[in-house]
């Protein structure tokens, strides 16, 4: 019994991982169609700032919520002026640029950080479980992760910012005819993205080793999932974690954790071949 | 294009490139008054927390031979690569030390894949290669002479001791790599040895960070130890998990490669406190010898110096140990210089004494098993002069002189 | 005719420098740039498949990792490097072949088709990591896991497995390779089916309206791509004598994109210098540290992108011809949005 | 006229979710003929055409070539029975020169290298285009000149029959008199099928002419008759004729 309940928290605190990893991405390339492979370094940026805060006294909860997301914000505005907003259009350039900026940053942070810096670990304890026990920060992050999601959706159908963003996603043109100005959309939407990115790299901090080449661990997967989820933004790349997520978890238990990785890969592959604009095509039918 | 025969043909032209290869080498450092030798590490890249301190350890050996008057008269240069953690570079730069530099030792190329691909190299070009990491063990080659540990001069005091104070059951949990799954062999042959038990091989790749199905696992299997050889950045959440799910306190873990990506210092004490490490070496050893080497780092590197941990001060005592044995040889030249180190060149340095084993082209040191509290580390017990292992004595130069190939330890 | 002899430039250039290098450059250059060419050669396939075709391969590094690995096995076992340079231009055909089926018989967009060529050559880097067991082998030769395979022998005498080439003819014949593949694939280029395949990536609807399988002809280009990404892998691994799962990571699969779009989208000549020019500036940053290598590669990369986003070829052939108001060109315009 | 026409369809339904946007054509053309498709907007014309050349597959029905049943053919098989389309929204190879463009839909035949020559010159006079219009590239030319190119291309091809979707849409008279002639060439050779909706066009090329509306062929006669036929008047002629008026 006990170790049913610890599987199915393995599965969910897989999904939830993957969903908040992917989340940035997902709005940034759902919204304006970047692939942003610095994605990983905002994450990174987003550990540095909650560790390097908390170690300048700051509140843990302040760094990790307030400071980190905020910080990779205004990078990710950075980023957004210099380099994005003179590409857009352009996929395959934009990748490779983003991708230059992604070994700048990294470049960036060893020279200032040195390549080791002192982390913080988890708070809040664990909670024992028959003979098991898990961290209670994993459930906090699961439950953050699940709030953060529906909190996108609802900002996305139920505000006037995610009524225009929509818009200016649909049909650019037409959204500029009806006075939308669509830069500016679009940069508050890379900035968004890049907030929550560095959330989740905030998030991420307590559990996980704040180097400055943490980000590769993420990338690919974070790519994968937003990819195979396909148009629809957040209900896209969510059915798309979903749907990994356990599988990986899963297989990963029972078989091999490369095993698990290679299945990963392997079922966003068929994934696409089946429904080649990603899963959401599923109820959108096709983009 | 007409090329005859004979000029196209690699034979003769290999010779001839050894040849020249050779006289390049003796007439630089004949003609002049410095002699170059190469330090091959990634400096940047996700492998520089292991490339940066080694090469500081070897900059601090250099200053320490040329401040002390140099060797045979000459100045030591050290040439510097950085492999930027990507494997193809390592056989550029060996080829570009052996050929555009003329060095007369490379030492470097830390992770086993980067020594995999430079060993052919530098033995194609005939430039001695000094392997200044801890490994698996079971490299007996004419060309490399290992001076930090190889897998049975770690595994084994380490295991001996866990077997007997902390319990018989053991969980290994490591990077699904060669190294890694080479030590998983010494724990198999430990636990025959020793009557203990491994419960289980869990092998993760290296860009995994979510371990809570692999913390899962552990807590059904219900070892009295977990043995982790997990390694690099991603690997580090596995402490942070762990302890998150407050299993530090209830099964202790050893390692012998915890804190040479300095996982000590990233991660927090109350995540790593009480952990278990088996090392030649580590900064906090409390001998003469070993202040004054860190008073010398201090003077090259400043007072917030990278941690020297057991894997990257082979930097120093490989470059130590080869001067030795070039002033026992009293030249640069190869085969004089590996004749010295195959006649057991004995050293006394911050790590104790090292003493360089012919047949087996490894060397004879201490191991310290120590365990980390609120950062630092201190000695549980000292085991004396380990010798390396033979390999039922195929692990041979002297009897196999052609062996490049990897020796395998048998359960 | 004029516009002949401007391409057979190159190639006689290249052939020149074949015949030449040897007897004036030093030995360590001769390595590397043999090594470099075993590379651009790659890269043309994916001038070729991305610029004629249109198909956007972010997974190429897949076929020059399979030529790399299947040279590497096939030497070691048979001993003769010809047989085994074949092979290694075989399997990533077959691959290619197979692949392809998967992907072009269905209708997929470019960025998924890339996403799955990515995710593809990621299962292979996931793969060949965890084959350090040696329990994973092919005759004697086994897989290596992470550190590979190494000791891998160079290139030999046809039929002659124990006499090696030398550094000078290999290089000559990496040069050499490297023309061929120029010449090869820009003759394909201008042959009737290289200028099907330059209308279907125009319009697939008007190439298939007009008859033209474009299946076919996708598939067909994805194998000579293929075949040439294997050619520069088996050659690489040649001059180089080992082979890792690297050659099938992100950074490699990154780096044949950069060079394509570096040298410009639809050219050959473009991409070639660049990925001559990326690896030199990569081989000299970690050879004189001047500052943090990523740092500077980076910041070289957005540079390059940013102020040459149309790349090297078009660039430079649009200021010698003044053209400036098409100056971002015709290939710019194809590019579009998923 | 014996043996089967060259196109015909029996109870040809293509729907798009609930809608049927063709509800059962059945339509007979016989070789040689030019025949105009009318009928108002989203009366089903360019769905037929997509179908025809199954760009859609039809939900259910034959589309018989000769007698012969398409079903199941790719795209590409059928414009290489001879089935060669110009849809609605123009399809050139923009970034090519229009000789090219004439030269790859010509290069199908499997013509030796002079012969092509001669026929993409050919080609480029029967569509009036000089050297300097015929070494442009495509994207330049103007709209006009992109249909001719478009219906160079089909010439050039050699069909057996052409679809034409709208050819002379935006074009002034001079421009649509030009593409009559054009047509009369591509006649000569082919059985044509136009969807037109400008009359002076039907009536200088069209020898019948089909009504479709909601999908259903309604009536089918020569063009005298259809316009007397009231119920073609109200859904479509008296409309478009006040359109027109209104225009002017």
């Amino acid at each position: 019994m006990d170790s049913f309940v610890i599987l199915c928290f393995a599965v969910v605190n897989s999904v939830a991982l993957l969903a908040l990893i992917s989340l940035g991405l997902a709005v940034i390339f759902g919204m304006m169609r970047v692939i942003n492979f610095a994605h990983g370094e905002f994450i990174m940026l987003g550990g540095y700032a909650t560790v390097i805060a908390n170690h300048c006294g700051v509140n843990l909860w302040l760094s990790m919520l307030v400071v980190a997301p905020m910080f990779v914000a205004l990078i990710g505005a950075v980023a957004e002026r210099l380099i994005v907003r003179r590409l857009y259009g352009h996929l395959v350039t934009t990748m490779l640029a983003t991708w230059g900026l992604s070994l700048f940053l990294i470049g960036a942070v060893t020279a200032i950080f040195g390549n080791t810096t002192m982390g913080v670990s988890a708070p809040l304890g664990n909670i024992p479980i028959g003979a098991y026990s898990i961290g209670a920060y994993q459930l906090f992050l699961i439950g953050i992760t699940a709030l953060l999601v529906v909190s996108s959706l609802l900002a996305l159908h139920w505000t006037k910012y995610g009524l225009i963003a929509r818009a200016a996603m649909q049909n650019s043109e037409m959204a500029a005819t009806l006075g939308i100005n669509c830069d500016r959309v679009y940069a508050v939407t890379f900035i968004v993205g890049a907030a929550i990115s560095g959330l989740a790299g905030a998030l991420l901090a307590p559990i996980s080793g704040v180097l400055p080449h943490m980000g590769a661990a993420y990338v690919a997967r974070a790519f994968v999932t937003v990819i195979s989820g396909g148009g629809a933004l957040i209900t896209g790349f969510l059915s798309a974690a979903t749907i990994l997520g356990p599988v990986e978890a899963l297989l990963s238990y029972f078989a091999t954790p490369v095993v698990g990785q290679a299945s990963l890969l392997l079922l966003a592959v068929i994934i696409l071949r089946l429904l080649p604009t990603g899963v959401s095509s599923l109820w959108t039918g096709g983009r | 294009m007409k090329l005859s025969r004979r000029s196209f043909l690699g034979t003769s032209a290999a010779l001839s490139a050894a040849s020249i290869a050779g006289s390049f080498a003796g007439g630089a450092w004949a003609a002049s008054d410095t002699v170059a030798i190469a330090s091959l590490h990634d400096l940047s890249g996700a492998l520089d927390i292991y490339g940066v301190p080694s090469n500081l350890c070897m900059k601090v050996a250099v200053e320490e031979i040329n401040a002390a008057g140099g060797l045979l008269g000459k100045k030591v240069e050290l040439k510097v690569y950085d492999g930027q953690s990507d494997i193809n570079k390592y056989p550029q730069y060996a080829q570009k030390a052996a050929l555009n530099d003329r060095v007369v030792m490379v030492q470097g190329a830390l992770s086993g894949a980067a020594r995999e691909a430079t060993r052919p190299v530098l033995r194609k070009y005939k430039i001695p290669f000094i392997y200044g990491s801890f490994y698996e063990g079971g490299l007996c080659e004419k060309n490399t002479f290992c001076v930090n540990t190889g897998g049975n001069q770690q595994v084994v005091p380490l295991l001996e001791w866990s077997f007997k104070n902390l319990g018989k059951k053991l969980y290994y949990i490591a990077s699904d790599y060669n190294a890694p799954r080479n030590f998983g062999i010494w724990n198999h042959v430990m636990a025959k040895r020793e009557g203990g038990q491994v419960l289980a091989d869990d092998y993760y790749p290296l860009d995994v960070t979510d371990f809570t199905a692999a913390i899962a696992k552990i807590q059904a299997a219900k070892p009295d130890v977990v043995h982790s050889c997990l390694v690099g950045g991603p690997a580090m959440s596995f402490y942070r998990q762990w302890a998150a799910a407050g299993m530090l306190k209830k099964i202790p873990i050893i390692s012998i490669v915890f804190a040479a990506g300095n996982e000590h210092e990233v991660l927090a004490p109350e995540e790593t406190d009480g952990v278990i490490v088996a090392y030649n070496y580590f900064q906090e050893l409390d001998t003469p010898k070993n202040k004054e080497f860190l008073a010398k780092v201090e003077a090259v590197a400043g007072k917030n110096h990278p941690y020297i941990n057991g894997e990257v001060f082979g930097g120093y005592s490989g470059v130590m140990l080869w001067a030795e044995a070039v002033k026992r040889a009293g030249s640069f030249e190869r085969e004089a210089v590996l004749a010295a180190l195959e006649s057991s060149i004995r050293w006394e340095g911050p790590a104790g004494v090292m003493t360089t084993d012919g047949p087996t082209h490894n060397t004879t040191q201490d191991v310290h098993i120590i365990k980390v509290e609120n950062r630092v580390w201190s000695l549980i017990e000292k085991k004396e002069q380990i010798p390396p292992d033979t390999y039922g004595g195929k692990c041979n130069v002297f009897t196999n002189p052609n062996q490049t190939d990897f020796l395998m330890p048998q359960i | 005719m004029m516009r002949q002899v401007k391409h057979a430039l190159f190639p006689v250039a290249l052939v020149l420098f074949a015949a030449l290098g040897p007897f004036v450059l030093e030995p360590y250059d001769l390595v590397n740039l043999s090594a470099f060419s075993a590379m651009a050669i790659a890269a043309l396939g994916l001038a070729f498949v991305w610029g004629t075709l249109g198909i956007l391969n972010l997974g190429h590094s897949v076929f020059f990792g399979l030529g790399a690995y299947a040279y590497a096995i096939a030497v070691s076992n048979l001993g003769d490097s010809t047989l085994a340079v074949l092979i290694g231009i075989a399997m990533p055909v077959a691959f290619s072949l197979v692949l392809g089926y998967f992907l072009f018989f269905s209708r997929l967009g470019d960025v998924y088709l890339g996403v799955i060529t990515l995710c593809v050559t990621l299962i292979f880097y996931s793969f060949m990591t965890s084959t350090a067991d040696p329990s994973f082998h092919i005759g004697p030769v086994p897989l290596g896991g992470f550190n590979g395979i190494t000791a891998v022998p160079s290139l030999n005498m046809p039929g002659d497995p124990q006499a090696f080439l030398s550094t000078e003819a290999t290089f000559s014949i990496c040069l050499l390779s490297l023309a061929g593949a120029y010449i090869l694939l820009s003759f394909l280029r201008s042959s009737d089916a290289g200028r099907i395949m330059t209308a279907i990536r125009e319009s697939e609807l008007r190439s298939e309206l007009l008859g033209y399988d474009i299946r076919f002809y996708k598939l067909v280009g994805f194998a000579v791509s293929a075949a040439i990404a294997g050619l520069g892998g088996a050659l690489y691994t040649a001059v180089m004598g080992y082979v890792s799962p690297n050659v099938f990571d992100l950074p490699q699969a990154s780096q044949f994109v950069l060079w394509v779009i570096a040298g410009g989208l639809g050219a050959f000549v473009g991409p070639v210098v660049a990925s001559f020019g990326f690896q030199l500036l990569s081989s000299q940053l970690g050879a004189n540290q001047v500052f943090n290598t990523e740092l500077i590669f980076g910041a070289t990369i957005i540079l390059f992108v940013m102020l040459v986003p149309q790349g090297l070829q078009p660039m430079l052939l649009g200021l010698s011809s003044l053209k400036f108001p098409n100056r971002f060109g015709i290939l710019r315009r194809k590019e579009k949005p998923a | 006229m014996s043996g089967p026409p060259i196109l015909a369809t029996r109870g040809l339904v293509k729907r798009f979710g609930g809608v049927a946007a063709v509800d059962g054509v059945d339509l007979v053309v016989n070789a040689g003929e030019i025949r105009c498709l009318i009928g108002p907007n989203g009366a089903g014309k360019s769905t037929l055409f997509k179908c025809l050349t199954h760009q859609h597959q039809p939900t259910s029905g034959h589309v018989l070539f000769e007698g012969r049943d398409l079903q199941g053919l790719a795209t590409h098989r059928i414009a290489r029975l001879g089935i060669a389309i110009k849809n609605q929204i123009p399809s050139i190879y923009a970034n090519l020169d229009v000789r090219e463009n004439i030269r790859l839909a010509g290069l199908r035949r499997g013509l030796e290298k002079r012969q092509l020559d001669r026929v993409v010159e050919l080609t480029l006079d029967e569509i009036g285009f000089n050297e300097r219009l015929a070494s442009q590239p495509a994207a330049t030319l103007s709209h006009a000149h992109r249909q001719w190119c478009e219906l160079g291309m089909l010439l050039a091809s050699s069909p057996r029959i052409a679809l034409l979707d709208e050819p002379t849409a935006g074009m002034t008279r001079e421009e649509m008199l030009k593409t009559v002639d054009i047509i009369k060439r591509l006649n000569a050779s082919a059985t044509v099928i136009v969807v037109e909706h400008d009359l002076e066009f039907i009536a200088r090329l069209a020898q019948r002419v089909t009504v479709l509306h909601r999908g259903k062929v309604l009536v089918e006669d020569t063009m005298d008759k259809i316009e007397a036929n009231e119920i073609v008047r109200d859904i479509y002629l008296g409309r478009k004729k006040e359109a027109t008026h209104a225009e002017r």
